[in-house]
């Protein structure tokens, strides 16, 4: 029988959901989606996924809700649209996608009859790799195509974002607004929480080899200290043209691509990791990632550059 | 030893979760936003700090019972800034408005 | 498998056709803008070069060209499979995106001495990332990895929709990032729903495991859902017309004639291979009336736009239709790829690719001398611009499927299939749709080459090289149509090891 | 008769809140509130990941770890695409002054070029 | 490769060649004479090249067969002339004039396609020059640009591709008839005759060859068009590309076997446009649209003759109905000249015109010792002698009247300035027409119908000539007495009618372009997006 708190968790997602999808204000959605983020994160502990349990706390919620938040601030003004009219094509979109959650939760009642999983033949050759955690295997180790293309993917996202300034701007300083009053509470926040997060950030990259944990975790903590810290002023927003930011973007697919190529010559196969040196390699690909990543992040977040900078 | 440990915990939890509730129940009750928060901060704290001194024998190592001190003083510490700033701008509001 | 199971030397060139544009990417965020034209000139024809190996070597030796990424077999690991369609989408693609290339090598480069620009540098991001994104889809033979690739697929084109900034090309662009992004989250749905099903997201390994039942059948129609929201099939279209019209030339036309087909190639891997048994259900005829239904709305909706770039847009939509015509015409033969229908299928993808690349960077051309697209002021514009218009004639020629073009020995094929199966409905929407087409390219070629009332004037001249490199690419469709009329050899590489043993 | 253990029962939640993003996705007219359900959406798509994963646990481990590492790529490329949103969004705002997707008017003339 | 052959191939290959110099060397503009001198090796193929003689191109060429036989031959030879002839007179008329529009690049493409359409052997061959034929001529109609040419040109080419998408369809089953193995003509039709997809093949092809030669329905481009381009282009439209549809229905239609289902249609087809071209035609004022309702009846007589043929198996019939084509290539041509003539001849010197034209005129109603005479004589055995022969009787009386009626309005819309710069050289032109229409056929007809010319001679074949010209002589002497009794009837006559469905159009369009508004409605497509998912879950669920 499902326990008592898995049911109550899954009611209270489904109704902060809802409540986010019909608030009446742009903000109190947001604000609702974190927390339902949050209790997704829960919900992630609960079927044994700790990893995806970090990353939906960390990026799903956290960075995505900064995101969301910036831009409820800078859209305040067109905030009072109506809430969702009751015409007769909503009523009809609301019942097909009755009928879609309908069909999927028919699939869901019907397990398949053999339990089919790939994680025995995982765990198997895990082993020679040397790394513990295994989602952090498939992630590096097996399918390592495409954490290479989705680190492409988020490095042209920025792009993307980059290329929406007028084309004066290009290159500028991604307009930031740090905290108007010269506030003492913020700064004191912003000296004393930052050197522990880039620690936990670190020691999440670090332990993600055998614990769950990771690059995009460790990443995404980091990213959050960074923006804090600029937030509170005492870091200045580093423009988009500026050499040093745009090697730490690239920095992590750089090294995962060269250590890629790197196997072609030692073992024959693209991003094959030569025997023995599998975790070391690993390990620095993990390094340069999380610090590409948080700094990628942190850069979305920031958004484009709006004002002028000739450096 | 066990046996008194978990009553131990069921204790502290319990009264922690009352506390909760009770922090609940004013932010519905109280008029504006400054007592609400009042009320929310000061009473999570403790609530939190019942739970998490609950859990400390049910950790399963020192280190374990450590991290959730941790955590807890983590809350601690951002919510009270957290808590001055949304004062700080709700009262500049006020003015404004 | 028969299949030239190798990680070898010509594996290689599997992985590099995906990497070197990358690798493009990456040395233009290292080296800046300075070195753009470096860059471009190396990673350009490098790129090229590679992909037309590739071609060359699945053809010459007639079985696709499989590489285990990591060396770890599919199930766990990921394959990258190269066999006769996506060899020649490859070959396509790199000949176009060359093309294109060249074309705008004018309007976007990195002025010298300056510092770096916003379009030159974001455009050419952009168009390598198309190119890897594309070579992705047509390699990949991992379902996920092939989400991963249509989504770096979808970013790139956003963007480059709104490359000009202007309000409406914003709104096209953010309305087209929102509706792809619904298509990629349906796409994944049907792919967990797969995965929880037969454990594996591999083609190759799916099409034996995969038997008809309800999980199937629903995962099957999201993923063929969330594909069709991005090849803009006709109740789907409406972020295309916008989009396409609002992009810069070179854009547009990379957009329309490969951006398009991308999610399209996929929606055949997923019917033609991974799942054969939907060829004996009433989907291919869902998918086929549904084409129909784009080609004769999308052709009157061309036949009566007053702008140049959106009458081109609209055409674009119509011609969509064609493609899903190939569904319930091949699937009826017993073996689908040795059918009439599945080549024209194919040469009708090929010469619209061309042919609409060609349209695009023509009316972009006449938008750029003429300082406006407006059709009914096209009046006399023949005679200024004579290489452009013809340009944008030959590729009209091969829309409306007159010889010698590809389009017509597309038509060709996939009438007699419709023909020798029976199936007449299609053939009638095949000849209308080319009546209409015709239609609405005479409207644009007889306003331009008969006086009009006020003589038009250039406002900015246009390079010779720029139409001359418009007219290649028009002159490409029409040598499509010197491929003879019957199933194309190349095309049907690789196809029975997937389907030989297991057809449910 | 289906189960109803703890899996089963995220299994629903997971379509629940597919139904539900999809529903906010077309319904409300905002776009900030459609880039809000596209989140949701994800969110549900990825726990019916988790769920089936958690099905295929095997070997030790509490879930098969392919569909979770499937997962954590999914949420970094739903980020990214949800950034791009904004700053499209963003533009449009700033270009257009209004948050709206309707286009009323075709692409006016000064955009014919 | 044997002179036929180079022959054969030199017909295309010069135009081409003349075309692609045109074009590089940018002296498109000016019509030099190259444009007549392409049609030369048209004609020596016709002249010299013995029946039979067929080569294949190579596969970069779309491996096209091209094949000479005696239809083909004596349509490419009257063709042939009717080019160089009109050439000249375009040479001569636009001498010196700076034309915008390329003029000829399209002349040539034009004649490419006309003489590609007779010598062709293959489907797509055949396809491919039709088109040619069809399309390029359309620049040739709106040369000039007026307001009229440009309707017209529309009207035309909305017939033109209607007539293509027809005959794709109509080639499409002839070869999967021959399961796509040869795509020679000759096997196709043999195929196709036995196969079950018989009867839509020849309705697709009678609606692809109708709408060419402008049987009833399908006939209003041809007064539009010809009365709004120039003359020489309205001369060669009328004369040798018209002439596409017959060859077309010539070469497609079985005649071996015989059909008499599908035979009787065309007759009907035919007799109906014969007869009513004429009750249009003589309403009409200006002379080129009478002379275009000519068209309309002649070409009707035409397929009245191959449904016949068809009809009783007749195997004679095709080169019958190439030998009258020819007659009528000539004539229809030479006339249309002739209205160019006499827009430039003197008042006084006016009957230099007029004679020959009144000798034209009688030979289309079968005047004893004029060309229609031998011409009508030649169709007559396919004919039978049934009612079907006393029909063909009272057209022939018809088309006199018309042809009177035609050389009335000629004589008097002349206008009166009188520029006389190339008016010489021009109705010399204009006079080697006239012989050629009165001699050719009667050299030609040993040839073609192997049997001697003299019992056409015999006094009943002279008076089964002459009575119907006397009737038309009659009618036309009572119609000239009250001209007022005859309707008013605008150029186009149905084209009128045809205006309410251009508005039903209109509706159609404007109600589409709401849908689509409707349908990019974001909400609209959302929930469009989960009918279609909901509708291919339970697609896949049918048929399984």
């Amino acid at each position: 029988m499902a326990s008592v708190f898995d049911v109550t968790l899954v009611c209270l997602i489904l109704a902060v959901g809802a409540w986010s999808t019909f608030a009446r204000l742009t903000f109190s959605a947001i604000v609702i989606f974190i927390v339902y983020g949050l209790l997704l994160s829960l919900a992630w502990v609960r079927l044994a996924a700790v990893d995806v349990a970090l990353t939906e706390a960390a990026i799903g919620s956290g960075v995505t809700g900064m995101l969301l938040l910036n831009a409820v601030a800078r859209l305040r003004s067109t905030d009072a649209a109506p809430t969702p009219s009751r015409s007769s094509v909503n009523i009809a979109a609301g019942v097909f996608c009755t009928l879609i959650t309908a069909s999927l939760a028919g699939l869901v009642l019907v397990p398949p009859q053999v339990p089919v999983s790939l994680a025995p033949s995982v765990m198997e050759s895990l082993g020679q790799s040397g790394l513990g955690n295994p989602v952090a295997g498939v992630l590096f180790v097996y399918r390592s195509l495409d954490t290479l293309l989705e680190k492409v993917v988020l490095v042209l996202a920025l792009i993307a974002v980059w290329s929406l300034a007028p084309d004066g701007l290009w290159g500028g300083k991604p307009a930031l607004r740090p905290f108007p009053q010269r506030d003492s509470v913020l700064i004191f926040l912003a000296r004393t929480v930052p050197p522990i997060g880039i620690m936990v950030g670190i020691y999440m990259f670090w332990v993600g080899a055998d614990e769950p944990g990771g690059a995009f975790q460790g990443g995404a903590v980091l990213a959050a200290m960074w923006i804090l810290v600029m937030i509170a002023g005492l870091a200045a927003v580093p423009p988009t043209s500026s050499h040093a930011l745009r090697l730490a973007l690239i920095v992590g697919p750089v090294v995962f691509l060269a250590i890629g190529i790197l196997g072609i010559f030692l073992t024959g196969t693209f991003l094959a990791y030569p025997e023995g040196y599998a975790k070391p390699l690993i390990i620095a690909i993990e390094a340069t990632l999380t610090v590409s990543i948080g700094v990628t992040l942190a850069m979305h977040v920031v958004g484009p550059p709006e004002k002028e900078w000739r450096s | 030893m066990t046996l008194i440990l978990d009553v131990f915990t069921i204790a502290a939890v319990t009264v922690g979760v009352f506390f909760f509730v009770i922090a609940a129940l004013a932010f519905l009750r109280f008029p504006d936003g400054l007592t609400r928060l009042h009320a929310l901060t000061k009473v999570d704290n403790v609530g939190l700090g019942l739970i998490v001194f609950g859990l400390l024998p049910q950790a399963g190592s020192v280190m374990g019972a450590l991290k959730l001190i941790c955590v807890w003083l983590l809350v601690q510490f951002s919510g009270a800034i957290v808590t001055q700033l949304i004062a700080r701008s709700t009262r500049r509001e006020g003015q404004e408005a | 498998m028969a299949a030239a199971e190798t990680s070898s030397i010509a594996g290689l060139l599997l992985v590099s056709v995906l990497i070197l544009p990358v690798v493009g990417i990456l040395a233009q965020l290292a080296l800046g803008g300075r070195f753009l034209n470096w860059i471009c000139l190396a990673v350009f024809p490098a790129s090229f070069g590679v992909s037309a190996a590739t071609c060359a070597v699945v053809w010459s030796h007639g079985e696709p060209l499989i590489y285990i990424v990591g060396g770890w077999q599919p199930p766990l690991g990921i394959a990258l499979r190269a066999d006769g369609i996506s060899a020649a989408m490859m070959l396509v693609t790199a000949i176009i995106i060359c093309a294109v290339a060249i074309f705008a090598r004018v309007e976007f480069t990195q002025p010298s001495g300056a510092p770096e620009a916003r379009a030159p540098f974001v455009f050419w991001a952009l168009i390598l990332a198309l190119w890897s994104a594309l070579n992705a889809l047509f390699l990949g033979c991992d379902l996920f990895n092939l989400y991963v690739a249509l989504e770096l697929l979808t970013f790139a084109a956003v963007p480059l929709v709104c490359l000009k900034g202007g309000e409406a090309t914003v709104k096209a662009a953010l309305r087209y990032l929102l509706f792809a992004l619904l298509g990629s989250m349906l796409y994944l749905m049907g792919t967990a729903l797969l995965y929880g099903a037969y454990g594996t997201l591999d083609i190759t390994l799916l099409a034996q495991r995969v038997h008809p039942e309800r999980v199937t059948w629903i995962a099957a129609a999201l993923m063929t859902v969330g594909l069709l929201t991005k090849t803009a099939l006709f109740p789907l279209h409406l972020w295309l017309p916008p989009a396409h019209a609002g992009a810069p030339a070179a854009g547009s036309a990379v957009l329309s004639a490969l951006v398009v087909k991308g999610s399209f190639f996929l929606i055949v891997r997923l019917w033609f291979d991974a799942m054969p048994g939907l060829g004996h259900t009433a989907g291919p005829q869902l998918l086929a009336s549904l084409g129909a239904a784009a080609i004769l709305f999308g052709s009157v909706m061309a036949l009566r736009q007053q702008r140049l770039k959106l009458l081109v847009a609209y055409s674009t939509v119509a011609q969509i239709g064609y493609l899903f015509l190939m569904f319930p015409l091949a699937m009826a033969a017993e073996q689908s790829w040795t059918s009439l229908a599945w080549t024209g299928g194919w040469l009708q993808l090929f010469s619209h690719a061309f042919a609409k690349a060609a349209m695009f960077l023509a009316a972009g051309l006449i938008a750029d001398a003429l300082g406006h697209d407006r059709i009914n002021d096209l009046g006399g514009a023949g005679r200024l611009r004579p290489l452009t218009f013809c340009t944008f004639g030959l590729a009209g020629l091969s829309l409306i499927g007159v010889p010698p073009s590809g389009g017509f020995v597309a038509k060709w094929l996939l009438l007699s299939a419709s023909v020798a199966e029976g199936q007449w409905i299609w053939a009638a929407v095949i000849v209308v749709g080319g009546l209409l087409a015709g239609g609405y390219i005479f409207k644009v070629l007889g306003r331009a080459f008969t006086a009009g009332s006020d003589a038009p004037v250039i406002v900015t001249p246009v390079s010779l090289s720029r139409e001359v490199v418009a007219f290649s690419l028009a002159v490409g469709a029409v040598l499509l149509g010197f491929f003879p009329l019957e199933p194309a050899e190349i095309l049907q590489i690789g196809r029975p090891e997937i389907l030989g043993s297991t057809v449910p | 008769m289906a189960i109803m253990n703890a899996i089963t029962i995220f299994g629903l939640c997971a379509a629940a809140l597919v139904g539900l993003g999809i529903f906010g996705l077309i319904v409300n007219p905002q776009p900030l509130r459609k880039i809000l359900a596209i989140n949701i959406l994800g969110s549900g798509v990825f726990l019916m990941f988790g769920v089936i994963a958690r099905r295929g646990a095997a070997a030790g481990l509490g879930g098969d770890p392919v569909p979770q590492a499937m997962v954590i790529t999914g949420i970094v490329v739903a980020f990214s695409a949800t950034a791009l949103a904004v700053a499209l969004l963003l533009r449009l705002v700033l270009v257009s002054g209004a948050a709206t997707l309707e286009a009323e008017a075709e692409p006016s003339e000064k955009d014919g070029r | 490769m044997t002179l036929g052959e180079v022959l054969l191939v030199a017909t295309l290959a010069v135009p081409l060649v003349t075309l692609v110099l045109a074009l590089s060397s940018g002296s498109h503009r000016r019509t030099t004479i190259l444009l007549v001198l392409a049609a030369i090796p048209a004609l020596l193929t016709a002249l010299f090249a013995e029946s039979g003689t067929t080569v294949v191109l190579p596969q970069a060429l779309l491996s096209l067969v091209l094949s000479l036989d005696l239809p083909g031959r004596l349509l490419l030879g009257a063709a042939a002339l009717l080019w160089i002839a009109t050439g000249a007179y375009a040479v001569l008329s636009r001498r010196g004039r700076e034309n915008d529009n390329p003029f000829p690049i399209w002349w040539l493409a034009t004649m490419t396609g006309s003489f590609g359409v007779f010598i062709v052997a293959d489907l797509v061959g055949f396809y491919l020059f039709f088109t040619l034929v069809s399309l390029s001529a359309y620049w040739l109609v709106v040369d000039d640009g007026a307001p009229p040419a440009k309707r017209a040109g529309a009207v035309y080419v909305s017939f033109a591709l209607l007539s293509e998408a027809f005959l794709l369809l109509a080639f499409v089953l002839l070869a999967v008839a021959t399961r796509n193995d040869s795509f020679l003509i000759r096997d196709a039709v043999a195929a196709i005759s036995t196969s079950p997809l018989r009867d839509p093949a020849m309705a697709f092809l009678v609606l692809g060859f109708g709408i060419k030669i402008g049987l009833v329905p399908f006939h209003v481009w041809m007064p539009l068009t010809y009365a709004s381009a120039s003359i020489p282009v309205a001369a060669v439209l009328s004369g040798a590309t018209v002439k596409a549809g017959v060859i077309g229905l010539i070469r497609f239609l079985p005649f071996g076997v015989p059909l008499p289902g599908w035979g009787e249609t065309l007759t009907a087809l035919g007799f109906v446009s014969a007869f009513y071209g004429v009750l249009i035609g003589i309403t009409q004022t200006n002379p080129r649209t009478i002379l275009a309702y000519s068209s309309v009846s002649q070409m009707g007589l035409i397929a009245a003759v191959l449904g016949m043929g068809l009809a009783t198996g007749n195997s004679i019939t095709p080169a019958a109905a190439a030998f009258y084509a020819m007659f009528h290539i000539l004539a229809k041509g030479g006339l249309f000249l002739a209205i160019g003539v006499a827009q430039k001849t003197r008042h006084r010197t006016e009957w230099t015109v007029l004679l020959p034209a009144a000798v034209v005129v009688l030979g289309f109603g079968g005047f004893p010792m004029t060309g229609g005479a031998i011409a009508k004589y030649a169709i007559k055995s396919p004919l039978g002698d049934g009612d079907v022969a006393m029909l063909a009787m009272v057209s022939a009386a018809a088309s006199t009247l018309l042809m009177l009626h035609f050389l009335r309005c000629l004589r008097a819309s002349r206008s009166h300035e009188t520029r006389t710069t190339s008016a010489a050289e021009q109705s010399f032109i204009w006079l080697a027409i006239v012989v050629a229409v009165v001699a050719l056929p009667w050299a030609l007809y040993p040839a073609v119908i192997q049997a001697s010319a003299h019992d056409a001679l015999s006094f009943d074949a002279l008076w089964k000539a002459t009575w119907p010209v006397l009737i038309g002589v009659l009618l036309f002497g009572v119609l000239g007495r009250a001209p007022r009794i005859l309707p008013m009837i605008p150029p186009g006559d149905i084209i009128v009618l045809q205006s309410w469905a251009w508005s039903g159009a209109k509706a159609l369009g404007d109600a589409t372009e709401r849908i689509d508004e409707y349908l990019r409605r974001w909400s609209i497509a959302g929930s469009l997006l989960l009918v279609v998912t909901l509708a291919l879950i339970g697609s896949f669920y049918v048929g399984r």
